[in-house]
């Protein structure tokens, strides 16, 4: 992946982000960047679309269009954008709460829509902006989320096998720890023509100090994209859920739907006469 | 509005499932259509999901009729299953005629009060047609009843039944005919007057509504099924696509408002429509686009509530939060169709007013207005010149996306736009957008936000207002239908009255509501709610409203004859 | 409610990233409160989520105090990086004195106004000590100004940094002395007068409403956590499982409240909290309590708005939300705390009206209510002996859960109970339950619900009331902070007016109100809006009150002053 | 399965239903009658709970507790209710639309938190109550969809294989044209501690006359239920969506917190001292 880091840096807002220093979501932020210079896509023709919480305040440090929305609803809103200007490049980027909790039902169906959007997820098993509540991702046994002093008691929810059994059409995995890593998975999303889904292991050390231990425990999968979905199931199941790479790719139908003016309003006005 | 009527028939058609009463009432009413009358058609059902009984309501009229009637001139039952449960929809005079099938059993109770019984043969006469079926008798009775000639109905069975086949058209034809006959040559047609001919349209109010919708500008839908709006979006999934457009049906209303906030945000005219749940789940969106300024369309077709209430009956009972169901201050348009014809311009109004005020608008309709047939007069052809305030970029210019203007309104960039990149957000912003907790940042948008729409110029159809007196009627949406009957048939007997009904509901053209006020010494306000929200919300901003109040909750109409009953008791009470 | 103090002392403590500033005021605060005196203390954080500068607001006073102050007294920077931005937060007076470190910058343009610049040497006495920081020098400084012996300190140094080991307390108590040392005796300490010994409590208003939710009975609580009511739930979340209930963290609001909802039907108490965004969010299943008649509390701590808002700032600007949310018909029941204290008392009235009127309950509070702390007095030990109407079940008897009864109450059946199974519903119903879109169902179904609520007794807490006088102040929830201290203030400058704020918004106490009313001539309504939510909704339900407006939008909080000065403009207009 | 004819009948209540005739919904209230009637539970310590749907009229059809939600929200409404009350036998209720649709975050949730709950889902692959729009489960070349005249275009929502992956613990499919296959499925699901997941095609000839062909295409799985996730993956994979039985049963831990009294409320009050 070649990216000229000034070429990369315009795609950076003048905005300091409000992230606290170590976060993951900083080499989110660079990657996409570098991302978009390699794809010498326009400002202008980007649009960066994000829920809330920590994760979801990308879209104002970047220097393309941004839609910062509300809780869990930036797939809906990307949809409508994407729906109707099928030309622009549109990102959505968020956090598992945001994606997986209050969003958990747009991902199902925005995997099974396959519009043409990217979405990357930092994953940092965690609400950070509320100050540390466990999330869909966190472990069942980690006592350090606010709400569940005693652990939350519920599996994980495993992020690639729910949109892999949702009929996405593209699934990967990255760590923020290896921002070109990200960057060139990034790119091979934007590319891809369909939903393209994009996890990041991204640490909060404010609120998940463990996490720095993600670094020495994260790898890449051994093996390429596969186009069988229970192929790519299995390495996911087989995993610990810290490979990184791309798991799945294959060209579904993509839905778009196709806008030209076939007749004019006032043709429909004679259906209501008598 | 057109004067009222002198002369208007009600025929309440019955039967039980597959009696095809539905089927019979909508060709009766195209029929009397093409005589030249005017009239509406409401449908009634019972609990059962298909196969149930059902009940026709027609109104047919020499003038245009926008309400159901106080009485029923006719009711004719193919069978009387299930009928108590009509009962009070359709309310009898001792002179009114009651039509029963010698097969159909025997009329409920509440027909009691009719003096005039008569019993047809009409699953006999079926029986002697291969294939005949007793609704098509009793079609071709009213259609004699009506004054038409034979060959009108057999053109329109022709027409109606064309895509089933010769057989169908055929015995279809026939049947009508030994109904028809039946009628005989003793029995005079019902009287009324033939209205001068004039291009006439029949359409339900959601058909209006989603076809001003179009004509304002929609290109982009997203929506989730619910009674009694998804035929509204039936009715634009198939066109949207032919102009250009597209529908989404997303996995609920969550998805469809925030689908609609992104598409708006792209540039394209955007619009939902659903019913009191669904928008009580798009409020969080809703306040997302008061505060990132996106121009968007709920058109609310009102059911019985509250919660699932009664989905398939209309009541006005979405005004509170319609109005109020934003949290923070989040001033919005809301607006209400005041028929079944002027949901269409109300809803083109709608979009014009949403795109160029950037604002979320809400279209309260209801059941009755958006599932109600109409026949009207074709009306005129508005164009609002609907055009969103597109910023002019200049290049090195700094854009500021919520620039704080005098009027309030800053200009909007759309994606793509080279030069006008910004981050909309949810957050209290600057006015580059970036966000702000800043008392003064905040105090400048929420003054901007108010501004826009309180200094706007609404004109002339943000208040309608008819007639004179020092009598006056408030009201607001369909309950103008009543309001307008009574004041014509109260005039008729020399009794002036005005009737004022804000069209725009927020911001409430307070003056216009005072002008129209000016003088009257007396107030009714009238509402299809329980404890009067209408009047609590005019309280709230005209102070010290001085309104009598006549609250009814659905699921039955408003009747004119009940608002003429409340304005003869204000009479005697000065 | 008491006197107000006419002595208060008010510092604001400023730093930017781990400067330890919230610690100190902390500190500062139990200091003062076991000296005798009463307090308050709020925070205030610039954007960045963790490591930014803070601020922590302290009044510390001979009396309960309940809101900001006019104007701050003392401020103390161990670094002024940013601190601009706290500009509007602390207003200043020419002698008001600013404390700067040596080595913490020049102090911002906003401290000019203060005629008295001090500048400590913090960091190089910090250096004295090993691992001494500076926040703990200048709380030692602030002991001695405060008037402590240095015993206090060392022992709450003590006691809060016992967990973190001998180290970390020798340390801090090292350092604290050498800045109380340099404190100095020439200069004399501030001159608060020390109250009688009392028992007093120290606690945030959410923490409070969280302790009376669970002494009103509250067993579960499902929740999704949000800002500002994130730290009531993490109250309760450990607290409540100690007694014997449960809290569930949902996947989203909608799951809360329906889980919520659920629990409660089974029998359980039981609670949600949210702010503006997750209440918009719970609207459509409150319709749904309304309807099946579930009681349930939702406490909506309430920031700024709309949309995303300002997340971290006090308003009240989801009173018409709460009020009129809900599509439909849908009368509910809503509620205000007066102050931080009182949301334990009004929190628990709220578990016992829902309880009782087996209906919803929202509690108003805010993000100033929640998360200032105070000191208070130990309150009263309130019991309103919660009781649920429950069916007493005969056997073969046939048991309606929706009874028309004719005081609106019906007996409620829960799971497990013999005899009396039935299907809650949020369609409307029949007395059994059983779906129903009859007109005379209906009109009974809405007549009891509106008057279990309406013809309750709802006694002494439902209106607030204080003073005399023609002039009349009317507030609403954490509002009255500012306008009891208004009242004290002016009946000390010898002018006497009332204030009255209904703990009780829905159904709204109208004759409570009408009587605390009563006489007065001129009527302030003081709330932290931008319209007049709060104005809007007297005016529709006590027509024609005529008042003035104090409407002032969050992020800032209404001091006394303003509404003093209000006051005074209203005698010059009579 | 055994269940006397009589004491399944007594869960009926008497009310009529509101569903078209040869809806497949009927077969679906008569098997649950049968599997509370093998399994002899009594009907006050029952509770059926619905969201708004054809399928979800079933608690007012039964004599047993009942709660007819809003649309979407049962499974969060049956969660609290359990949480509260674990000796109660909780059954949910509803259709393809209220719990893959509206409901669809409720259901990953529901199925990774594992509350002892009972899912009943009467697939039609419609909006039966709406009048006929489609689906998530619809296929996407179906043209009779009110909302999608040219077809949804979209991937249909796999039920069993977003469950696997969301971590239920029981996943079953049954067939309306089997009711005594679906009352055997019910005893089984009813007694697994867990959530357990009955999807049952239940046709809707109303909207989809065509679904009359399901009882020619309907079989058994070839093999019982499996505790190997990857492997009922699989399976549901390679089928067309037609086989029918237990597909996967294991014993994943249970939420339910625990509800005993430790101390009086007023034990907090000393917290609050100075
Ligand atoms: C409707 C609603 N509910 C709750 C919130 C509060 N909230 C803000 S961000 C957030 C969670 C953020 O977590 P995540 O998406 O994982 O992002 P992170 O901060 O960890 O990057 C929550 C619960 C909200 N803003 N809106
Ligand atoms: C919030 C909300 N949105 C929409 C509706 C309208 N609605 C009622 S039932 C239904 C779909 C029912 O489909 P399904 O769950 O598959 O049940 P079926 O009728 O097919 O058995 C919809 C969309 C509603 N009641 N509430
Ligand atoms: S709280 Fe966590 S996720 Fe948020 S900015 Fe800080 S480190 Fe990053
Ligand atoms: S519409 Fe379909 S699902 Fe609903 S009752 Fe009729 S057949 Fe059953
Ligand atoms: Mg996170
Ligand atoms: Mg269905």
């Amino acid at each position: 992946m070649t990216a000229n880091p000034r070429a990369a840096k315009a795609y950076k807002s003048s905005l300091k982000p409000v992230w606290c220093p170590g976060c993951g979501h900083f080499a989110v932020l660079s990657a996409a960047t570098k991302a978009f210079a390699h794809l010498e896509l326009e400002q202008k023709d980007v649009a960066v679309v994000s829920g809330i919480g920590c994760s979801s305040r990308v879209p104002a440090y970047m220097s393309t269009y941004g839609f910062h929305g509300i809780h869990g609803r930036a797939l809906p809103l990307a949809t409508g954008l994407k729906a109707t200007r099928p030309e622009l490049t549109v990102v959505v980027s968020g956090g598992d709460g945001d994606g997986f909790s209050i969003g958990g039902n747009h991902f199902l169906h925005a995997c099974r829509r396959n519009v043409d959007l990217t979405y990357i997820v930092m994953d940092n098993e965690v609400y950070g902006m509320t100050k540390g509540q466990a999330s869909p991702t966190t472990a069942p046994d980690w006592l350090h989320g606010k709400l569940t002093p005693q652990g939350s008691g519920t599996r994980p929810f495993n992020p690639a096998a729910i949109a892999l059994s949702s009929g996405a059409s593209f699934v990967a995995r990255a760590f923020s720890g290896q921002p070109n890593e990200i960057a060139r998975i990034l790119c091979e999303a934007i590319s891809h023509r369909g939903f393209s889904f994009v996890q990041v292991l991204s640490p909060c050390p404010t609120f998940c100090p463990e996490q720095k231990k993600w670094k020495q425990v994260v790898r890449a999968f051994d093996d390429g994209p596969t186009v069988n979905v229970e192929e790519a199931l299995s390495r996911v199941y087989a995993d610990d859920g810290y490979s990184t790479g791309i798991i799945y790719q294959d060209s579904h139908p993509v839905w778009q739907p196709t806008l030209g003016e076939e007749v004019n309003v006032r043709a429909f006005e004679q259906e209501f006469a008598i | 509005m057109q004067n009222f009527c002198r002369a208007s028939f009600s025929v309440a058609l019955l039967g039980s499932g597959g009696a095809g009463i539905v089927t019979i009432g909508q060709l009766l009413l195209t029929l009397a259509a093409r005589r030249g009358l005017y009239g509406v058609m409401s449908k009634s059902y019972g609990p059962q999901i298909r196969g149930g009984e059902s009940a026709a309501l027609l109104r047919l009229a020499d003038q245009p009729v926008f309400c159901a009637p106080d009485s029923f001139d006719l009711v004719l039952a193919v069978d009387w299953r299930n009928a108590d449960r009509f009962a009070d929809e359709m309310p009898l005079r001792a002179d009114s005629l009651i039509v029963s099938d010698e097969a159909g059993g025997d009329p409920p109770a509440f027909t009691g009060v009719a003096e005039n019984h008569e019993v047809l043969p009409l699953t006999g006469l079926a029986k002697t047609v291969k294939r005949g079926r007793s609704n098509m008798v009793a079609l071709g009775w009213l259609a004699r009843w009506l004054g038409c000639e034979f060959g009108e109905l057999e053109a329109l069975l022709g027409e109606h039944f064309a895509n089933k086949g010769e057989d169908v058209v055929g015995a279809s034809v026939e049947t009508a005919r030994v109904g028809f006959e039946h009628f005989g040559d003793e029995r005079a047609p019902v009287d009324i007057p033939l209205p001068a001919e004039a291009e006439r349209w029949m359409l339900s109010g959601n058909e209006a509504a989603g076809f001003g919708a179009l004509k304002g500008g929609i290109r982009f839908v997203a929506a989730y099924p619910i009674t009694p709006a998804s035929d509204l979006l039936e009715y634009m999934a198939p066109r949207l696509q032919k102009v250009g457009g597209a529908l989404l049906q997303a996995e609920d209303e969550l998805a469809s408002i925030n689908a609609v906030i992104g598409a708006s945000w792209g540039g394209s005219p955007s619009l939902t429509a659903t019913s009191g749940p669904g928008l009580a789940l798009m409020t969080e969106a809703l306040g997302l686009a008061v505060m990132s300024e996106t121009p968007l369309v709920v058109v609310d077709v009102q059911r019985g509530g509250p919660s699932t209430g009664i989905p398939t009956k209309s009541e006005q009972t979405d005004l509170n939060i319609a109005l109020h169901g934003l949290h923070g201050d989040a001033p919005h348009l809301v607006l209400a169709p005041l028929g079944i014809a002027d949901a269409m311009v109300t809803t083109q109004w709608a979009v014009h007013l949403a795109e160029t005020l950037q604002s979320p608008a809400l279209v309260l309709s209801d059941q009755f207005l958006g599932q109600t047939t109409a026949v009207i007069d074709r009306p005129a052809d508005v164009d609002f010149e609907t055009k969103r305030l597109r910023a002019e970029l200049e290049p090195g210019a700094e854009y500021q996306r919520y620039a704080v203007t005098a009027d309030g309104f800053s200009p909007m960039a759309v994606p793509g736009d080279p030069g006008g990149m910004h981050t909309a957000d949810g957050l209290e912003h600057q006015p580059s957008g970036t966000p702000s907790s800043a008392a003064a940042d905040h105090h400048a948008q929420l003054d901007k936000r108010l501004r826009k729409l309180e200094a706007f110029d609404y004109g002339e159809l943000a208040c309608h207002s008819e007639g004179s007196g020092v009598i006056a009627i408030v009201c607001w949406g369909s309950a103008l239908g009543a309001c307008h009957e009574a004041r014509e048939r109260l005039a008729a007997d020399g009794l002036d009255v005005r009737v004022v009904a804000p069209r725009l509901l927020a911001p409430l053209p307070v003056d216009a509501l005072r002008e129209a006020l000016d003088g009257a010494d007396r107030v009714l306000v009238v509402e299809q709610s329980h404890r009067g929200q209408f009047l609590r919300y005019l309280r709230s901003e005209l102070n010290g409203l001085d309104a009598r109040l006549m609250a009814r909750p659905g699921p039955l109409p408003i009747r004119p004859g009940d608002v003429i009953d409340q304005v003869r008791q204000m009479e005697q009470t000065p």
